[in-house]
């Protein structure tokens, strides 16, 4: 069974652990750069701007007002339901995926203020088996909701995942049902969900809750497609455009409202938290 | 499949001999009684406990009654309308309106083809943007007059390509969930062949889930299991039994409704039969529904998808 | 001012006029038919099924329950508002298009019944100045699906228009508001609404209420399109598919949902009618 | 228009005369002076009752302030929301939340481009269905969060061609003055430029209609009324002066709410005046709103609309 027996381990805290190494060499311009600028300047290599790849904490952290994290999603983990075992069973690969994570699942759920203003805010891990949607991160984007409704604030969910849960079977493909439910309940309480669709926003996510923003934005560099690639290839013998699948497509073809750098995504939630959460002045 | 093949041959031979039987007034009535016994017996066989792997390929037979079989059997005034009123009329997804012995309903309904050229126009069942919109417009308009919907699941999944992306497959099978969730009218789901993903999801959130004995209703295709997890095309059947994908596995975990029997070897095997059987699930749940208030069947459908999933609660 | 003065000469009747001759050429086929089978076949050349031009009143003649028709609009008359005055003034094409048509607008609203089932009917006239949308109209087309919540029974429209009025300028145009108003109070009373697009169904009467049907129908040859094809290619010089426009592109392009032939239309109604006014069984 | 062009050179002529003034130390006070008083009653003269015609021509002038250039000026913290969930994102019509002067807003506005580059994008200000639908979803979220709505017309019309036919632009106008119609929130609707046919009426059909005093609304463009009605694209100018297209003749019909001035010789003379002038329109109409409930405002746009025509009532 999975790494997390209890919930004093479960919690996620934001402490940074030491690094091992003080240098990290750009794959992208080569150049050897300091580690912790890079983590000070959001992953994004001080030199060329390329985009290292962000962990779910690194996100919340970039987005977050220091100390103002609090973990509040249910102390779940996944089951399995259907006994899958493929190379691995399900169980090994969730306990590995939690101790190369330090991760309960593949979603942080928290409490957050961004720039003062409270938001229950979500971020999917990618690295937690491709940040899919099993039932644990249905389950913990429905409290989300939920929790949003309760404190009255927006709900804000920044996906990273290549879809869902294979291993959780039907399961996994419900909680594209599920959460858009959840989602409806949100909607008649008119408080705003604001969803972020990062590097990649794919299957079952896209189909369901990502998509479901009442404002879509797509950080830069995204990629948002429903089908991959190379299924896309192996159905139709199709020329695909240059641009296919990437934030300027989504853009192009009215799927998201907004594509943003990451340097400013933080101040992008700002002005939309800001414009929802202030009172109307009469 | 040598087994099937088996049965089909013997079917065949079965069938000769009736002819002779009746053309040349030759009296093989003890043969034919016999041969038609040890058919029976060896079909109980073989599909009794069908593997998951051979379920999958019987969902996916093409000699299998699709959508517009069962509409022609169960609903025959089907009265279709077409159009997403957006820019297309995607025929792998088809709406209408229709009775269902003297109750009104609204019909939403996957088609495959049967024939190249029909498959072509009907996207080998793989709904666009422009299908699961006009789902959409098609719940809007039942919940107006107050009709129940039944919809009729049978795709390999949503139509990947380059036109869906184009279109935003995702936001469209988001929008139909979404709407099949919040319409207040009774609503049916049948997976009468392959529940292909998202594709069959996006019109099968329903207040009841019935599955044909032999339909599939997965997250992915084994194939696309195999492929992923597996690395390999040809682990399909270890991906298709790991997947959990037939109706009696999913009845057992709470997930559908009710199983539609169908006669041994598949529904192919005898339309009439197996239309009729759904028939009356359909008018079952439909009356069951129909006794409840629309607030009631709202709360039991949001409980109902509220609460889906398995996970463990950890201990204090 | 126009011809119609008072009510008395207002109400349409569906007499039939003596016919000056007995014989008409097919401008499709050349072959001389005899005009009553003519018209006893819908206005279908028996020879080669060309359709021949119906008028409104051979429209609602061929649709509905023989002496089942009542007038029910509204004894209204166009205005001049605009005081409008082209190569005529408008109250000068009015008493022409009233003098060729003998109808007081270019509309005929009528209860009627189709196959036993009441109705609320309204069928343009195109020869009635091009069909056109002006505040008579207007007013018709909303005082009959009013007509329609009081009996409660389903509207059918039968479009056959040029687009909006010109000549009463702005007051044509915000018809398109004031017949989707009431539109939408005919939605919230459950009632069918059946649009039903004869050639040809353009501007402003298919940007609106002709568009909004439950159900539309187009005729077999209907013209269904918003710019006409002068415009278009003056503003673009963009080549035109061969079926641009026609029924076939209307359906092929989502925008309807039917295409019946001329003398499946009744039966057509009289199908749509029967499922949406006989009660439930339980 | 020889006359503009004189008034032109005259205000040209001034401006070297102050810069002069300036530079050198020549005192001209007293000659600028007096072509300042003798250019204000030109000005005066010329555009005190402008023809429709002259109007039109002011209307389409590209000097003209378009959309953004009042957003700038009025909603300086204007968040765009792009695309219409569906298949792309309309360059001719731009939606967006906003903040009048401290309420909340969502913003629906025609944009007309600036330069052929920037007309290509945005096809000359002429939405096609994918702009009506990004319209129609912003009028629900609108709806969702309770904001009024302002939408700025300025359009020739909606774009007539292939794409707008293919993606039934009918439908999606139609839709789209539906969705106006229906949303429980205060809309007010302002024609800063040209108000063009069914494209202008789509996002106009609201509470309250304002118009820059050179705006024009019209059900066709003079040129097309010409064509049709005179079979002459010469007669433009009858055509403009029949169709009783302009501000004040608006007003005069009951048609619209209020005319916002505009600096003489137009708009485009003196942006922040005009965009002021607005603001305070826009304020006023939309606090007087604000003190009616919901119901009253529905109440009151059902009742406007219903009643729009002139007809004569038959004697019994
Ligand atoms: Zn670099
Ligand atoms: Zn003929």
């Amino acid at each position: 069974m999975p790494i997390f027996k209890d919930k004093q381990y479960f919690r996620v805290k934001l402490d940074k652990e030491a690094d091992e190494s003080l240098w990290l060499q750009c794959k992208s311009c080569g150049e050897l750069v300091f580690k912790r600028r890079v983590r000070e300047n959001n992953n994004i290599c001080p030199n060329c701007g390329e985009y290292f790849f962000l962990t779910a904490k690194e996100r919340i952290e970039s987005l977050i007002d220091e100390g103002s994290f609090e973990d509040v999603s249910r102390p779940i983990i996944a089951d399995d339901p259907l006994g899958f075992q493929d190379e691995k069973a399900y169980p090994q690969r969730l306990e590995e995926a939690q101790q190369k994570t330090g991760l309960p699942s593949a979603i942080i759920l928290a409490s957050a203020s961004i720039s003062q203003m409270p938001s229950v805010i979500g971020v999917m891990e990618f690295q937690f088996i491709g940040g899919s949607m099993g039932s644990v991160m249905g389950e913990q984007i429905c409290h989300g909701m939920e929790e949003a409704i309760r404190r009255h604030c927006a709900f804000i969910l920044v996906s990273s995942s290549g879809g869902a849960r294979i291993q959780e079977g039907i399961f996994a493909l419900l909680q594209m049902v599920k959460t858009t439910a959840v989602r409806a309940r949100l909607a008649r309480e008119r408080l705003p969900f604001i969803s972020v669709m990062t590097y990649p926003t794919t299957g079952g996510v896209l189909a369901s809750i990502a998509s479901l923003g009442d404002i879509i934005i797509a950080e830069k560099g995204a990629m948002i497609g429903f089908a991959g690639r190379r299924v896309i290839k192996e159905t139709i013998a199709e020329e695909l455009p240059k641009n296919f699948q990437t934030d300027a497509f989504a853009l192009e073809h009215g799927i998201i409202d907004r594509v943003v750098k990451r340097e400013d995504l933080r101040s992008e939630l700002t002005s939309v938290l800001k414009f929802f959460q202030e009172e109307k002045k009469r | 499949m040598s087994d099937e093949k088996t049965l089909d041959l013997l079917e065949a031979k079965i069938q000769e001999l009736r002819e002779l039987n009746k053309v040349d007034g030759l009296d093989l009535s003890a043969e034919i009684s016999k041969l038609e016994k040890k058919l029976a017996q060896m079909r109980t066989e073989l599909y009794a406990n069908l593997a998951d792997w051979e379920r999958v390929r019987i969902a996916r037979n093409t000699k299998r009654p699709y959508a517009l079989d069962y509409i022609g059997a169960i609903f025959p005034g089907f009265y279709e309308l077409h159009g997403d009123r957006m820019c297309g009329d995607d025929r792998a997804l088809l709406t209408g309106f229709a009775e269902l012995d003297g109750r009104k309903v609204a019909i939403i309904a996957q088609q495959k083809g049967r024939d190249p050229a029909e498959n072509k126009e009907r996207y080998f069942g793989m709904a666009r943007p422009q299908g699961y919109r006009k789902a959409t417009r098609m719940m809007h308009l039942a919940e107006r007059f107050r009709f129940p919907i039944i919809s009729l699941i049978d795709t390999p999944g949503a139509y990947p390509g380059l036109e869906s992306e184009e279109k935003n497959i995702g936001g469209a099978i988001a929008a139909s969930i979404l709407s099949m969730l919040e319409i207040e009218v009774p609503t049916i789901a049948v997976i009468i062949g392959e529940g292909g993903s998202g594709g069959a999801v996006a019109i099968g959130a329903a207040d009841r889930v019935l599955m044909l004995e032999n339909g599939i209703f997965s997250v992915i295709s084994p194939e696309g299991a195999a492929a992923i997890l597996w690395k390999s095309k040809e682990r399909v059947k270890e991906a298709a039994a790991s997947l959990k994908l037939t109706a009696p596995e999913l009845l057992d975990m709470g997930v559908i409704d009710e199983v539609i029997p169908e006669p041994l070897g598949g529904a192919h095997k005898d339309i009439v039969q197996t239309a009729s059987a759904l028939k009356q699930g359909l008018i079952h749940h439909l009356d069951e529904l129909s006794e409840k208030t629309i607030d009631e069947i709202m709360a039991a459908r949001y409980e109902r998808y509220r609460d889906v999933g398995r996970y463990s609660t950890l201990s204090d």
